[in-house]
């Protein structure tokens, strides 16, 4: 019976054969993590966020663990665009999957610099949101007109381009921007600007001091993005993230209003939890009477 | 989330390598093979093995490289603080029979351990120890009292075998049966074992080191082209034939940024 | 040994007897709640919000528990200043700790209005935060000069002003406006805005559908705030709010910055809980050799 | 996190009184005098007495009166969803002796459950029951197979004693020596009944109702002044001698916006 039920989404100019992908950041750069996560069932993988140079990222600890989710301070560590144009185009021959590529940028020309060396992708990622490296993310997040330019930029390259919001800042504001300047599909959310200090040591745990918090943790917040992200531009195409541990949250997503779902710390438990995911989805979709994932977008929003 | 360690006693192993027995504020519950990343507040964090623990009490063997290794060489004493997380990854697998452990250097540390719980399994265990120098030579009498034989190989033959340690674990897989190769030390050492205990049909487990960041397996940093294993969580410990498969073995590092650059000799 | 450890803390005009208040709005309007809480151990207590008109608030569920923390939408339910007024007298009578009022008010002279029902407390707290009450918070918290209007206005009453912000919105900027304006106090953090979706039922749980995410789950974002605003504003009295559960949440803030440390969502255990921070903290002042509390405040900034 | 419960039955027990059987997906795990809060989505969420619960089977007796009963008795038939969250507050202390349960109107629903768990303690359990008229009267035959003797009190004397309910506990407490008494309903009715039980000498646990909102003790939503007792946290059954102490009790209740108003009538 489950059988004949469509796990299938469209998101752009994506066929992803369930609504099922990997955040950007946790396969790393490693080619074999994104077979991995394709083998796990995933629909789609994003590599970590490139810049155009190489980034060594913070110092050591660069991750904290909490009952409740993770807080990281990677800073960003990626091995420049040109390296990462090479494992995409390595990724593309090995997945079947659609592989889309973050870029970190600060501006227009920089972003499209970036993005040449990855054309061999499927979509642009801007990670419009890193709440913890300098100059990227969370600062172009709070200057929308920035965030329009680079996305109107990017879109002179022959690329979906997907802008990957953050939940400090005028979410709704910068969306509203993003979509003006062309942007295919909205991404919320990242983590939130957090910290820890261990009180023996009496010192910021993280070698970046700040850090993204991920997980559980932030996924009440990150449904409150997309439904309201849903509620301001319905029927735009929304990837919800932020706290997917089981399939419960991904379809929470999207009843909210997401086409499709991200996840990321969930893998810290191993790469079978896609797969359950993706198998808890189909099951309350045959419970509950659906015949496709898509009808179940939104359904949050009905009066 | 961080265990709290005392450190009871620091005891100098040889030139450059030290040995912590630590207390915890509660048990870790490792097994051989297993690491910890220890945090040294304001300096960093990186990956050590688990060299030995029962109850509460942890012993880690630290050899001086670079900035976190002597900070704690230089300022860590009895009653000082050791803040650590683990333990993490994939430890040794024990299979019983006939074992030959094979260690370089401070890849000597997880061994020691690994040696005790083969005893309690009741197999029967030959080490094989290489060391650079006579200065760097270290735990041969522990090794003595839980192993049923002892080979020490050096570079320049002051103690024991002079030569590679390859050399000498040949001779020893030559002139005896056994069931299974433990290995750890330098990867190009590694290597060569794992292909000799493989060619001899012997199973073998070797444990690896790469940048350990988040030591969870959610980060990519130690992973392994192109089976995308990861060194923190997959590993450290792999079986030879996985490994005989990995591209990286013995050739690929990943650098802090990810790129993949030629392993450091 | 630990009987000599000095746990009083002076945040502005307020002498404290330990840094533990109970945070706006798990006290409701129940003089007999704040009795409670004093008798538990609490060092102050703050009112629930006060608008100048009453308020319903939103209609059930309002709360919704989680693994983690909990999700609210009360939606700012308070019998209006004049009834709290009368509240706050009575509160007056029978504590003998300090009674923070805790306003409303989207305007300088509303608030104004509000507060001289209030002159009975020994502070004034403006809640420039409450993320879902439409009016009222997040809302005048995206206009950081509002907020400084409304701080100046509120100076010309003989109170002490706490402003509490949220972490929503340009947390320094507002607190920087906030200071200049004359606030004595920086309050951090409320709660952040989020929401629940049932899967079975296809709809938002809470009446409001959106609510204020508190607990474990937003500490880290809490202590976040509280090491920036410290680090933007050294030596300037911040209480910090936010996930605190047992003592070490609480040593953390004042590590990170705070002078006090507010207590909301932990309540739901039971009033005992305060009583365990407290002598947590001063346990782990006898342990680290502090004689009083105030040598811990923002030690996690030394270099 | 709300439980997810079925309908396996509904069934009128008298003109705006149903009975609704649900199944759990989990047992709930109540004590009587315990309450759960019942969502209806879209419509409201409110507070319910345990009526009776086995297993994952569990009774709610609800009362015809606003928005969400109302909604309850027109829709939710048998195959439809209950969400509940639960059990919430404290319940009834069981005391072993010679028990007496007064109980107005749909006050009866928790009062089963009550009279069950008594009998098992072994108590020996009398129960007086108000209700308006004949079409309000419901549960007599239930009580009456759960306990020692049933009486029953009606306004207009169709059943039972001719009057207030008050008027017929006062002449059982003459008659027989009580251990203890139970009472839910109006409030007015059970202030009057614990103040007859104190006099008496009886200890007495009465069960009130006040706004509930949160129904996890932290709003503040149904506070007792002055001594700050939540409804829904420290009660909602609460002890003779505590109520008494309480000057809202019989007298003032909360409004939504938390200010004391008189208690409706
Ligand atoms: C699983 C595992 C177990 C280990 N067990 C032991 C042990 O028991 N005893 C022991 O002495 N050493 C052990 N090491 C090696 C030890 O982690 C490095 O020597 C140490 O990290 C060096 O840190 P440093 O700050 O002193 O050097 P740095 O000055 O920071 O760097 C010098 C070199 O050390 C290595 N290194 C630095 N940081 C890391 C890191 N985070 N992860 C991996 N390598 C790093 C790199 O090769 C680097 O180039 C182990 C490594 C791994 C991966
Ligand atoms: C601990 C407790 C246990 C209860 N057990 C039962 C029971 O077993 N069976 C039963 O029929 N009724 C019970 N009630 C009463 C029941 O909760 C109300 O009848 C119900 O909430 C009315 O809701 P409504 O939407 O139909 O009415 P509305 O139209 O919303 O309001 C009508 C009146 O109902 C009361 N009420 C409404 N909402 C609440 C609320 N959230 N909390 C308390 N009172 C409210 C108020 O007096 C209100 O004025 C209990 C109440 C409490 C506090
Ligand atoms: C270790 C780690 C690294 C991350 N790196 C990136 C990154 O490079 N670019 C990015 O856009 N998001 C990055 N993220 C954020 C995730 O993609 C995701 O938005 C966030 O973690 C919330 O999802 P989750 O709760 O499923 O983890 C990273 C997250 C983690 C935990
Ligand atoms: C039920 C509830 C009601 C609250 N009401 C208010 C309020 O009226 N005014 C206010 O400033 N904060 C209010 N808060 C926020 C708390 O004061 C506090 O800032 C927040 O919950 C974070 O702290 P915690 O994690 O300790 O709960 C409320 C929180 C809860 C849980
Ligand atoms: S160190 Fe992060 S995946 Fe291994
Ligand atoms: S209903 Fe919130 S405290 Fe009782």
């Amino acid at each position: 019976m489950a059988g004949g039920i469509g796990l299938g989404v469209r998101i752009a100019s994506l066929d992803l054969k369930n609504p099922l992908i990997v955040a950007s950041g946790v396969l790393g750069v490693s080619v074999g993590l994104m077979k991995r996560a394709e083998e796990a069932g995933a629909a789609a993988v994003t590599t970590k966020t490139t810049t155009l140079k190489e980034r060594t990222g913070h110092p050591n600890p660069v991750i904290y663990e909490l009952e409740y989710g993770l807080l990281n301070s990677m800073g960003l560590p990626n091995p420049g665009a040109s390296e990462m144009g090479t494992v995409v185009r390595r990724a593309k021959e090995v997945l079947r999957v659609p592989v889309i590529a973050s870029i970190g940028a600060a501006a227009p020309d920089e972003a499209v610099k970036i993005a040449e060396h990855l054309l061999a992708a499927d979509a642009i990622e801007l990670n419009a949101s890193c709440p913890h490296a300098k100059g990227y993310g969370i600062e172009i997040m709070s200057d929308p007109g920035l965030v329009a330019e680079i996305v109107s930029a990017l879109k002179s390259l022959p690329l979906p381009v997907f802008v990957k919001l953050s939940a400090h800042g005028d979410l709704r504001l910068v969306a509203s921007k993003a979509i003006e300047a062309g942007a295919d599909v909205l991404v919320a959310i990242n983590t939130l600007k957090g910290m820890a200090i261990n009180v023996w040591a009496r010192r910021p745990v993280l070698g970046g001091v700040y850090g993204g918090l991920s997980g559980p943790a932030i996924h009440p917040v990150a449904v409150r993005a997309v439904y309201e992200l849903y509620e301001e531009f319905p029927g735009f195409p929304i990837i919800g993230v932020g706290g997917v541990e089981s399939w419960e949250e991904a379809v929470e997503f999207m009843l909210a209003g997401a086409s499709a779902v991200g996840v990321a710390s969930a893998l810290r438990r191993g790469f079978e939890v896609i797969g359950s995911i993706v198998s808890g989805i189909r099951e309350y979709l045959a419970n509950e009477g659906f015949a496709s994932v898509r009808e179940m977008v939104g359904l949050a929003h009905r009066v | 989330m961080y265990l709290l360690a005392r450190v009871e006693r620091v005891s100098k192993l040889c030139e450059n390598v030290n040995e912590y027995l630590l207390r915890l504020d509660r048990k870790l519950g490792s097994k051989p093979g297993q690491f910890v990343m220890v945090w040294m507040p304001r300096v960093g964090e990186i990956p050590i093995s688990v060299a030995w623990e029962k109850d509460s009490l942890l012993k880690l063997i630290i050899a001086r490289k670079g900035v976190v290794t002597s900070y704690i060489h230089n300022n860590i004493r009895e009653g000082c603080r050791f803040f650590l997380r683990g333990p993490l990854g994939k430890g040794f697998e024990i299979t019983q029979g006939e074992a030959l452990i094979v260690a370089g250097g401070y890849g000597a540390a997880p061994m020691l351990y690994l040696a005790s719980m083969l005893r309690e399994a009741g197999s029967r265990v030959t080490v094989a120890l290489g060391f650079r120098e006579n200065r760097n030579v270290m735990l041969v009498e522990e090794f003595e009292k839980l192993a049923d034989r002892v080979f020490v190989a050096t570079e320049d033959g002051s103690v024991g075998f002079k030569g590679q340690l390859t050399e000498l674990v040949s001779s020893i897989l030559s002139s005896s049966r056994y069931d299974i190769v433990y290995t750890c030390g330098r990867e190009q050492m590694m290597e060569r074992v794992v292909r000799m205990a493989m060619n001899a049909g012997i199973e073998v487990q070797a444990s690896l080191e790469r940048l350990i960041k988040c030591g969870i397996g959610i980060c990519g940093s130690c992973t392994l082209e192109p089976q995308g294993l990861r060194v923190c969580w997959d590993g450290p410990v792999f079986n030879g034939y996985k490994l005989i498969q990995v591209d990286d073995f013995g050739k690929w590092w990943r650098d802090a940024s990810g790129k993949r650059v030629p392993l450091p000799t």
